[in-house]
This record gives C-alpha cells, sequence and structure tokens, in this order.
C-alpha cells in the first residue's frame, strides 16, 4: 500500500515526489547549520546525568582527605545484592577509631539500586552519575577502596570531599 | 616517681587510736586519709599504696573515696587551701566576684598552687556560715563578710 | 523446695518462690521489664532506675530489682505513668551518651538499643554539650575500656569485687562525671566475663574488635573443651569462620561465667591453615596425597593406634567397633595437668575434656588406657608398625607432645589424624588425615562430675565427614 | 541573766547566753547533765514514750516524728546497735546545727547519752562534715571531759550499761547528709545512698540497726525530759509542736540563727527577730526551708506560718529551717542557676536519673551563655525536672526538682525573660 496515497492523488505522483522530498532536504539542511538535533556523537559529546542518577559509586573523604567510611558494616548489611565485603580494622588516631582496611564491591554485581547510600550514617558512599563502565570480561571487576575512591574521574584523584558530617554535626550536636 | 610514704610516730599512734573507734577497719578510712592528708599535703599514688597495705582495703576504693569527696584531693596542692563559697546566699553578696578576681589577681586556678606555691584556691558549695556571707575558709577558720580588697589582703598574710 | 506464691504481674498469672527476687520471677517467665544493672549472678545494685514498677496498694513506684515476692502482689510496668518513666529514664541514659554506634563493637547486640527500639523518645532535646571522658583504653587481658560510652550501671566493679574478688574496677569522681577506671591493668582470668555482661559498648573484647559485626553471626550452643569442667558456650560464627565464644547459663556446672582460657577454643577450626584433605609429607613438604595410596603403604604393617581424650563417647564407641577383631593395639594419650588444681570458680589443671568417656570406652572395649600402656606401646614400636596419632585439639603445651612424637618417630609409617593446624609440630610425620574439630561433631562428653555434656555441629570448615573410626577401617582392609 | 539556764523560753538555747558553756563544769553548774542522771533511773521505754508524746519532729529535714522513728528500732538490748548523729549540715543556707555544737556541745552530749540510753545503742558517732574542723574540735574535747566524768564509756552510772560515742569528720560532700549515704560515708566507703527497703533502722551501718537523728532533734531530748511531753506541746501547733531553730541569711539586717517556736509568722521573724529588710528594699521572694525548698513569692512570705503543715500547704517544705531572704534587687535567674549548679556538683552519680538529670538541668538553664537558648527551655525544665522526681535512690533528684518547678510556678516570666536574654553573666 501506498502512503499518503491521498497526497498523490491529488498532486500527481511527480508533485508528490517533490512533496515528500522537500521534508527531507529541509531536514538535512537545518541539521547540517542549526546542529539543534537530539543525536549525541559520543564519546565527543557525553550525556551528563543529574546528581539523582545512580551510577557509579564514590567512597567519599574527609578534608584531610582519609575515607569517611568507618566500616560499620550498614551498607554490606541493606545491599540485597549482597556485594559489598569491607574489612574493618582499628584506627591509630583516637579520633576516628575504627575505618576500613578494605573495601570491595563487585561491580557486576551491584543493581546500582543505591541502597547502600541510603543505608550510610555518615554519608560515606554515594553513587555519582558516571555510567562508563565498560570492560573486558576476564578483567578483575571487583573495585576496591583506591579506585572508589581515588579514580581520576573524582576531582582528579583527590576524592570528594564530603564535609556534610564533621563541622555541621559538630556544630549542631555535639 | 617511687616515692615512699610513712606515718609519722604521732600519726601512727592516732592511727591506732582510730582503729579502736571502729569495729571493722575500713570505717576509718575517712579519718585515716584526713591524717595523711595533713601529713603530706595531699594524697599521691604512693600514698595510696601504703594506705591500702596499711588497711587492707584494695587501691581502687581508695581512690573512689579519694577522687568522691571535695577535700580530698589527687592532685599537688598549696601549703594554705582556700575554701571560697559560691552558693546562694554567698554568691548574692558577691562570693563569685571574689572568686573570680582571687583567681585573678594570684594568677592561678582550681587547685592550682600559685607559683610560690603558697595558696590553692578552691570554689566550694555552702560552707554553713551563711550569717556572714559571702564567706571563706582559710585552713579551717572562717572568714566572713567579705570583699575582694579585705580577701586579698587576709590571704596576702597567710604564711 | 521453698513454698511458692502467685502474683500477677501486668495481668498475668506468675509463680514464684517466696522472697525470691521480684525482677527475676518477671524475667524467668517471660515478661519484658527494661534493665540494665540487674545481673542475675551478681548482687543488686538498683541505679539504672529502668525496672521501675507500680504495686496496688504501694503509692510510690519502685524498682522491682530490689523487690521481694510476696503472695497475692498486683504488679504492672505497662501504666502510663511507667511507661514515660522508662522512657525519660532511658534519654538520661542516652544524654552524655557518644554517637559511637558506626565504629562500636556492641552495635547489634546493645542495650540502649535495643531498649530505645522499644522505649525510646525518638526526639531528643539534647543539643548541649555532651560530658566527655577518657575513650579507647587497654585495660589488659583482651579488654577494652571507653569511658564515654559507659552508663555507669557498676556491673563490672560488682563482678571484679563479687566474684572474682579481685576489686580491679572502680568508678571516680561524682555525678555524671563518674568514670569507670582501672587501679592498674585487669589481672584475673575471667576478664572477658566482664565485656559479657556490660550491657553497652563501654567494655569491648580486643580479640573480637572490628572483626565481624554481629548481626552476620549465628551461634551454636555446644561445651568447651578447654579443661574437664566442660561449661556449656555458644560460639559464634558464619561462613568466613568463628570469631568469639560465649557461656550460656548453666546451673549445674558454670553459672554465668566462663575463664579466659576457653575463649580462644574456636581459633583453630576456621584458622586457614587448618588441614583440608589428606596430605603426604616429603622431605618436609606437605602435598596432598590420595587415600588409596596411603592405605596401600599400610598393608602388611601392624597398625598401633594413640587416642586422644578429646574425642566424644559416640566416637570411641564407633572407633572400636571399627577395629574390632583386628590385630591393631590401642593406647590413650592423656594431656598433662598443667597450673592449680582448681582455682575456685571454673578453671581446673586437668586439660582433658572427656577423660572419663575415654576410659570408659577403653575399659569396654577391653584395651588398657593406662600410661604405663602407652609407654609399653611406645618402646616396643618397631619400623613394621605404622602408628596413628589422634593430635589434641587444644595443645597447652607442646613439648609434652613433641616428646610423644619423638617415641613415635621409630615407627615405620607415621600418621597423624589432626583436627587443627598444628602443622608445624607434625613434621616428623608421614601422612596427616584430616578429622572434624569439636565445633563440627554431634557427640557428647563426660566433664569432671561425670555428667554428659553435648557436643554440637555448627558449620563444617574443613574435610569433617571422616573422623577416626573411618580411619580404624583402614586396619581391616 | 545569771548564769542560770533559762528553760522558760527556749529548749535548744537555753545555755547560750552562759559564757563557757563548752566547758563541763560551767554548763553542770547551770543544770546540765542532771536530765541525764535523772533519766538512767527512769526505764528506757518511758523516756522513748515521753518522746513520742512530745511530738517532736525530724528537725533535719523530712520532719518525720522521732518517736514514732524510734518506735521501728529494734528493742534487743544486748544486739550490736548503732546511734548516729548526722551533722553533715549541707543544706545552703543551713548553720543552726553549726551554731549549737559551737557554743554548747554538751547538750547534743546529753540529749545523746539519754537517746542511747533509751534506744539501747552501744556505739554512737557524730558524722560533723569536714568543713567543721574548729566544731570538731570542740566537741573532740567536749566528750574527752565527758569520759573524764564517767558520763561515757563502760558502765555509765552504775547501770552496767556502755556507751562509747566518737566524732567522725567527713569530708566534703552534701549527699552524705542523707541517712544512708552517711551511712555509706562512715563504712569507710563512697557516700553514696544504699537501696531502701532495708531501712537503716532494720538493717544500717555494717549491715546492723542503726538510728540516724539530726543535731537538733538529739539536743531537745534533755528538755523534753526535763519538762515533761505536755510543757513541749505548748510551743507550736499539735501537729508541729515544740521550737525549731531557723538559720535566716540574706537580705536581712541581723541574720544568724534564732529559736521561735513552730508556726511563728514568717513576717514576724523577718521584722522582729532580723530587724527587717536590710536597706529598707521590699520583700521579692523567700526561699523557707533550705536550697531544696520551693519558693515563696512577697505575698505568700508575709502569710506564711513557720511549721510543717502550713508552709506544705503553701507548695513549699520546712526542710533544715533555713530562711534565705531576697530583696526585690535580686534576679530569680541567677538564684536558680546557682541552685541547679549546687545540684550538679553534689549529685553522688550513682542512678541515672539524678545524675544525668542534675546536669542537664543546669546546661539547659545556660543555653543562654552558648547562644542557643529560647523561651521553651524554661518548659522543657520544668517536664525534665518533673521526669526526674521519685525514680531515684534517695531524695536529691527531688531536692533539685522541687525548687527549680517552684522557682518556675512562681517567677516564670522572669525566668523566660532571663533565659532570652544572652550573656548578662
Amino acid at each position: 500500500m501506498i502512503l499518503k496515497a491521498d497526497l498523490y492523488r491529488e498532486h500527481g505522483f511527480l508533485k508528490g515526489l517533490y512533496l515528500g522530498l522537500k521534508i527531507t532536504m529541509m531536514t538535512m539542511l537545518r541539521n547540517l547549520f542549526k546542529h539543534d538535533r537530539m543525536t549525541l556523537n559520543y564519546p565527543e559529546e557525553k550525556y551528563f546525568y543529574s546528581d539523582r542518577f545512580k551510577g557509579k559509586h564514590v567512597l567519599t573523604v574527609k578534608e584531610d582527605g582519609t575515607l569517611r567510611c568507618t566500616s560499620c558494616m550498614l551498607c554490606s548489611t541493606y545491599c540485597p545484592a549482597q556485594c559489598i565485603h569491607i574489612v574493618a580494622a582499628d584506627d591509630s588516631d583516637k579520633e576516628v577509631e575504627k575505618a576500613p582496611v578494605s573495601f570491595e564491591i563487585e561491580m557486576l554485581r551491584c543493581v546500582f539500586c543505591g541502597f547502600c547510600e541510603e543505608a550510610c550514617p555518615v554519608d560515606a558512599i554515594r553513587l555519582t552519575n558516571e555510567y562508563e563502565m565498560s570492560g573486558h570480561a576476564e578483567q578483575e571487576w571487583v573495585a576496591d577502596h583506591y579506585e572508589l575512591a581515588f579514580r581520576k574521574s573524582l576531582n582528579g584523584g583527590r576524592g570528594i570531599v564530603s564535609t556534610v558530617d564533621d563541622k555541621d554535626r559538630l556544630k549542631l550536636r555535639l | 616517681m617511687n616515692e615512699t610514704f610513712e606515718f609519722n610516730a604521732r600519726n601512727m599512734a592516732t592511727y591506732n587510736e582510730y582503729l579502736t573507734r571502729y569495729d571493722d577497719v575500713e570505717s576509718a578510712l575517712l579519718p585515716v586519709l584526713h591524717l595523711a592528708q595533713e601529713q603530706n599535703g595531699w594524697l599521691p599514688e604512693h600514698v595510696i599504696n601504703y594506705i591500702s597495705g596499711l588497711m587492707n582495703i584494695p587501691a581502687i576504693k581508695i581512690k573512689e573515696v579519694i577522687s568522691f569527696y571535695d577535700m580530698f584531693y589527687d592532685v599537688p596542692v598549696a601549703r594554705n587551701v582556700v575554701h571560697v563559697c559560691t552558693n546562694i546566699t554567698c554568691s548574692m553578696f558577691g562570693g563569685r566576684e571574689i572568686y573570680q578576681g582571687l583567681l585573678k589577681h594570684f594568677d592561678t586556678g582550681y587547685l592550682t598552687p600559685t607559683r610560690d606555691g603558697r595558696i590553692s584556691l578552691q570554689k566550694m558549695e555552702c560552707l554553713g556560715a551563711c550569717e556572714i556571707a559571702p564567706c571563706m575558709r582559710v585552713n579551717n577558720d572562717f572568714v566572713g563578710n567579705l570583699d575582694l580588697t579585705s580577701a586579698i589582703q587576709k590571704l596576702e598574710e597567710l604564711p | 523446695m521453698t513454698e511458692k506464691v502467685n502474683l500477677t504481674w501486668n495481668g498475668k498469672a506468675i509463680q514464684a518462690e517466696k522472697g525470691s527476687n521480684l525482677l527475676k520471677a518477671a524475667l524467668d517467665n517471660g515478661i519484658e521489664v527494661a534493665h540494665y544493672c540487674y545481673h542475675a549472678g551478681l548482687s543488686v545494685a538498683g541505679v539504672c532506675r529502668m525496672c521501675m514498677v507500680e504495686q496496688d496498694g504501694v503509692p510510690r513506684p519502685f524498682p522491682s530489682c530490689n523487690a521481694t515476692c510476696g503472695e497475692g502482689m498486683v504488679v504492672r510496668n505497662d501504666t502510663p505513668k511507667i511507661k514515660s518513666a522508662v522512657e525519660t529514664t532511658l534519654q538520661f541514659h542516652l544524654l552524655n551518651h557518644p554517637l559511637d554506634c558506626p565504629v562500636c563493637d556492641q552495635a547489634g547486640e546493645c542495650g540502649l538499643q535495643d531498649y530505645y527500639m522499644k522505649h525510646g523518645v525518638y526526639d531528643s532535646q539534647m543539643i548541649d554539650k555532651k560530658v566527655h571522658k577518657e575513650k579507647v583504653q587497654d585495660i589488659g587481658k583482651n579488654v577494652m575500656l571507653d569511658a564515654e560510652r559507659c552508663i555507669l550501671c557498676s556491673r563490672c566493679t560488682r563482678f571484679t569485687e563479687e566474684v572474682t574478688k579481685t576489686n580491679e574496677l572502680g568508678i571516680l569522681n561524682r555525678g555524671d562525671h563518674a568514670e569507670i577506671t582501672v587501679n592498674e591493668q585487669l589481672k584475673n582470668d575471667y576478664a572477658q566475663n566482664l565485656v559479657d555482661i556490660c550491657p553497652v559498648g563501654a567494655l569491648t573484647s580486643k580479640d573480637f574488635r572490628f572483626k565481624q559485626r554481629v548481626w552476620f553471626l549465628e551461634e551454636v550452643q555446644t561445651t568447651c573443651i578447654g579443661c574437664e569442667t566442660g561449661c556449656a558456650v555458644k560460639v559464634s560464627e558464619n561462613k568466613n569462620g568463628a570469631f568469639r565464644v560465649k557461656p550460656i547459663y548453666d546451673h549445674d556446672v558454670n553459672g554465668h561465667w566462663m575463664c579466659d582460657d576457653g575463649r580462644n577454643i574456636y581459633k583453630h577450626v576456621s584458622s586457614p591453615t587448618r588441614l583440608a584433605s589428606a596430605t603426604e609429607n616429603i622431605n618436609g613438604l606437605f602435598v596432598p596425597a590420595d587415600e588409596l595410596a596411603i592405605q596401600a603403604t599400610l598393608k602388611g604393617k601392624k597398625a598401633k593406634y594413640i587416642l586422644s581424650t578429646g574425642l566424644t563417647v559416640g566416637e570411641y564407641a564407633n572407633f572400636f567397633k571399627a577395629i574390632k577383631g583386628s590385630k591393631a593395639e590401642v593406647a590413650l594419650y592423656t594431656l598433662p595437668n598443667l597450673g592449680v588444681e582448681f582455682d575456685g570458680l571454673l578453671k581446673r589443671g586437668d586439660k582433658n575434656p572427656n577423660l572419663r568417656g575415654a576410659k570408659a570406652a577403653f575399659e569396654a572395649a577391653g584395651f588398657d588406657h593406662t600410661q604405663a600402656a602407652l609407654d609399653k606401646m611406645l618402646g616396643s614400636i618397631a619400623s613394621s608398625d605404622a602408628v596413628f596419632v589422634v593430635v589434641p585439639e587444644i595443645l597447652y603445651n607442646e613439648d609434652h607432645f613433641n616428646t610423644l612424637i619423638k617415641k613415635v618417630e621409630k615407627a615405620g609409617t607415621r600418621i597423624a589424624l589432626t583436627p587443627g593446624e598444628t602443622l608445624g609440630t607434625l613434621r616428623s610425620f608421614n601422612y596427616l588425615l584430616p578429622v572434624p574439630s569439636f565445633l563440627e561433631k554431634n557427640g557428647e562428653i563426660l566433664n569432671y562430675q561425670g555428667a554428659a555434656r553435648t557436643l554440637r555441629a555448627g558449620l563444617s570448615y574443613g574435610e569433617t565427614s571422616k573422623d577416626v573410626s573411618y580411619y580404624g577401617k583402614w586396619v581391616n582392609v | 541573766m545569771k548564769d542560770v539556764a533559762n528553760y522558760k523560753d527556749y529548749a535548744l538555747l537555753s545555755y547560750h547566753h552562759i559564757p563557757g558553756v563548752h566547758n563541763l563544769e560551767i554548763f553542770e553548774r547551770a543544770g546540765g547533765y542532771e536530765m541525764m542522771k535523772a533519766c538512767f533511773l527512769k526505764d528506757p521505754e518511758a523516756i522513748k514514750e515521753e518522746v513520742k508524746n512530745s511530738g517532736l519532729r525530724g528537725r533535719g529535714g523530712a520532719g518525720f516524728p522521732t518517736g514514732v522513728k524510734w518506735g521501728f528500732f529494734s528493742k534487743d538490748r544486748n544486739a550490736k546497735k548503732y546511734l548516729l548523729c548526722n551533722a553533715d549540715e549541707s543544706e545552703p543556707g543551713t548553720f543552726k546545727d553549726r551554731y549549737l555544737m559551737e557554743k554548747n556541745p554538751h547538750i547534743l552530749i546529753e540529749g545523746m547519752i539519754i537517746s542511747a540510753w533509751a534506744l539501747g545503742t552501744q556505739k554512737g558517732y557524730i558524722y560533723i562534715r569536714g568543713e567543721f574542723y574548729q566544731q570538731a574540735v570542740i566537741l573532740e574535747r567536749a566528750l574527752k571531759e565527758a569520759y573524764a566524768k564517767g558520763y561515757l564509756g563502760k558502765n555509765i552510772m552504775g547501770k552496767g550499761f556502755d556507751f562509747d560515742l566518737y566524732v567522725h569528720r567527713g569530708a566534703g560532700a552534701y549527699i552524705c547528709g542523707e541517712e544512708t549515704g552517711m551511712i555509706s560515708s562512715l563504712e569507710g566507703k563512697k557516700g553514696q545512698p544504699k537501696l531502701k527497703p532495708p531501712f537503716p533502722a532494720i538493717k544500717g551501718y555494717r549491715g546492723l540497726p542503726t538510728m540516724v537523728n539530726n543535731v537538733e532533734s538529739l539536743a531537745a531530748v534533755p528538755w523534753i525530759m526535763r519538762m515533761g511531753a505536755a510543757a513541749y506541746k505548748q510551743w507550736g501547733t499539735e501537729k508541729s509542736p515544740g521550737t525549731k531553730l531557723f538559720s535566716i541569711s540574706g537580705d536581712v539586717n541581723k541574720p544568724g540563727v534564732i529559736e521561735v517556736p513552730l508556726s511563728t509568722t514568717l513576717k514576724e521573724i523577718i521584722e522582729i527577730h532580723c530587724g527587717g529588710m536590710r536597706n529598707g528594699n521590699a520583700l521579692k521572694a523567700v526561699i523557707p526551708g533550705g536550697s531544696s525548698a520551693p519558693v515563696f513569692n512577697a505575698e505568700d512570705s508575709y502569710s506564711v506560718k513557720m511549721d510543717y503543715e502550713d508552709v506544705a500547704a503553701k507548695g513549699s517544705m520546712l526542710g533544715s529551717g533555713a530562711i534565705i531572704v531576697l530583696d526585690e534587687t535580686r534576679n530569680m535567674g541567677d538564684v536558680l542557676k546557682w541552685t541547679l549548679e549546687f545540684y550538679h556538683h553534689e549529685s553522688c552519680g550513682q542512678c541515672t536519673p539524678c545524675r544525668e538529670g542534675t546536669g542537664w538541668l543546669e546546661s539547659v538553664f545556660k543555653r543562654r551563655d552558648t547562644g542557643k537558648s529560647q523561651k521553651s527551655d524554661i518548659a522543657l525544665l520544668d517536664k525534665t525536672a518533673a521526669s526526674m522526681r521519685g525514680q531515684t535512690i534517695c531524695a536529691l533528684a527531688d531536692a533539685a526538682a522541687m525548687p527549680t518547678q517552684g522557682m518556675i510556678k512562681v517567677f516564670r516570666e522572669e525566668l523566660e525573660q532571663y533565659v532570652t536574654t544572652t550573656g548578662k553573666k
């Protein structure tokens, strides 16, 4: 069946063909010069999701660069995929007292539900809007705390500082 | 610090007399601590251990008692201990200003001896001498109806 | 039996002995009463003020831990007055309590957390400065003290005063600056009980510090094999391993307590160096070996077995059934007596967990369990013998066991059946065969009274299907 | 005034006008120890009966009838029992016991000997607070004199009755004024109150029956025995008979200790006995019975009669009879701040509601120093104080809560204004 059959009947074949092509030509010319089209030339142009996006995890740090995580295990308890593995140890600084020696997330198991972000009492883990996590099958898919906290994309490797806790909590409560 | 401490002859006699007053040894602890504090000025670790051995009372119990009462000192204090009352009636008549004034004048803190080791000031609760408010206890004697200058003058005379 | 009285608590009729503790009667009858300072094994302090109750005819509420049961008492602790009293008293407990839950080992089994969920105020009015005290203090014998978390219920001071009578803990100062402290480092052998009775995270175990969160652990109720007392204990473990041992209340043997040595009996069960399968010793290197090959080398050799005193009654019976009719010789290696005969509380010098069970089984099977029989066997070992030695699980002093090993070296093939990891001392053995540890077998052992104490199997961390009787069958093959 | 005791006007201060009455001879010449000798001829039960009929109420603070309290005491005369005199007197504003013991220690000793004979106790201690060092020395010397005269020690008055009496100094803790707190302190421990029941009359010092009475209660016994219970009832009312020592301090011209019959009006005490208000200022408030008694505003102060019933009716308590007079220049916020500071410092720290509650009351009331204070803090103060009452082993929590609630009830606006103006020292 011919689409727009009434068009051809009304304008004849040639005029119908011209009208059809006119729409295509107009769109092509507009796209060539006005650039308002939807498509993105990945990887040159990347799409930036809002902060709400649940992408790759980040372990926030304090001002002095140490991990904010106190290894209280709430995230690994709450995680439906049970893919967070933490080993805690004594911290020399009496104020800190307990800090993780290793904090690993099995990236292939994680379903990026953000439960760990909710469970964390000290805003130590967040899900950033990073979505590029591709890699080879045989590579090591367990992200250790170095990658989670100090990878290049996080503030050039210095990690994302979370101050929501120390100053505000001390000012407010203790 | 391995200093040692023991009662001198007179205090040992008083200690034995104390024991006769009570039906068990522990009850004599407070009077004995007063005695030891009069002889040594304050009650450091080695005094505690001596008393613990003498009366066969666990050292932790003696530490508990010393830290509980205001008049036993586990920090070094000066020759003259001055209790300044800062309770209701005395504060009404300026007891607290006198205390702060004395601290500033002798440039010292709670209980820390002055540089010449003469005076230790202690902020105390009601001393039971409200009719002569504001008042002070200087080495077991009450001194009342004070103001800052008379208080300073009184403390200057102390040896 | 003393006279029983009937009383009603929140409308529920309960029975209790006349004059016995009112709070104990409620707890024994499953009535939930909030309490911190009351502990059945200690004297009454009555300082936490959580167990307040109202009684008909008594004008003022009073703490039930200081009251005794009388006939026909009508006691309530669910009236609105008591409910708000418990709520505000709990808020007082929490006022100066530090916000340490993320770094505190007690989280998950903390008295404050539990009661906060049930009786909490949920919108704290506290915005003032909390009182700070000394944190993270190592006070010896694997106990860590944090004076800031302490709610001053004085359970620990009463424990060191009444149970161990060593008076090591005390509360200094007055008012809300009161602080738990130690005179010098702890010295008594029951220090870990302090960690169990502390309702909050003020006293935590250094051995368990930050190892695991308690809600990941399940508990296996079993018996301690540290010495002949046979205390009832529970071992907390999960798939990654066993982590700690705690006592269970047992009326006849250990009451509420257990000694510190018993706290380490879990260590070999899930340790990484535990023997996983049959291994062969090739000039000092232990290499996995095939059982059939080992059995082959045994052909024609005279089998001699030296059993340990740590096996269960069932295992002895199965073993003797397995070697029935064979010419195998069996002897019993008993651990030497260690330290004081009896320390007055729980610890005993005789470290053999199931000595009575072993002797009974030996006599039943007609073998001689005495030391003389063992020496005779050791003396007559020839190179044509195959000697099986069951390694004791808990070796307090290894040199006594090493002398046994030296004597066994004359044998042709020397085989060690080891539940634990003592690879170091077993270098002179040809083969090492795994047997289940005490935490992986069901059975009974007879303690110093001769009473049967049950062992229950928890998770298994190694080859646990082959026990001593399995290797006993090799002699007939 | 000749050197003769004036028994007509005074029960306790009847010898105070005689110079040197702290010496035994002068005290005896003025009529001292006669009653003690007379009482030894009487049957102990008769003495107890007489004290009971006199309606004498405990002068320490609770006002519990002494005769009834003696009634709980075990009657077995050869069982080991103790008689303690509570001379700890740390209630802010109170200095009556010190005034009594300083001048006339023998009336206390005579009262204790008579009480010991009545109760059958073999040993007694006068627990005096650590700060009263000179008073302890005076008591010690008086006891030596009494021992020398044979009024103490073995076989007193040839009746085969032994009674040893010693002075025991405390070391600065308000809590040792509480009955069981004092007993713990006497046992050489921290002065922390014991759980009640069992009450001290049954199981007290070293687990043995112990009778604890205030200095003033024991010192009144000789007069009661001399003049009889009926004479004692002429003073005061049916329920609050006899005289009371009041220690008046604050904004009055002549602060000091006076002895007046109970239910004398406060107005009369201030204007006549104490020479009226200091430099003529108007009265603003009165703390009638020591720091743990809720405060009266001016109008109540002028109408109240100082006895146990009327003061309680007006919402306060007679307590130790320490009257602190506050004139219009005083700021009630400061008074409450000092009171809360006192209870925070003196709480023994055993029971949680009091240990944490007193500390919090003070820090809530001092929130203005940290700039976080608001009007609703006063409501929070009231609620917290209410939740502390009746929850603890001893009455210190109540003693901290009642003045707070009383002050809020009477001077709420002033407190709210005080709290919201920050920075005012």
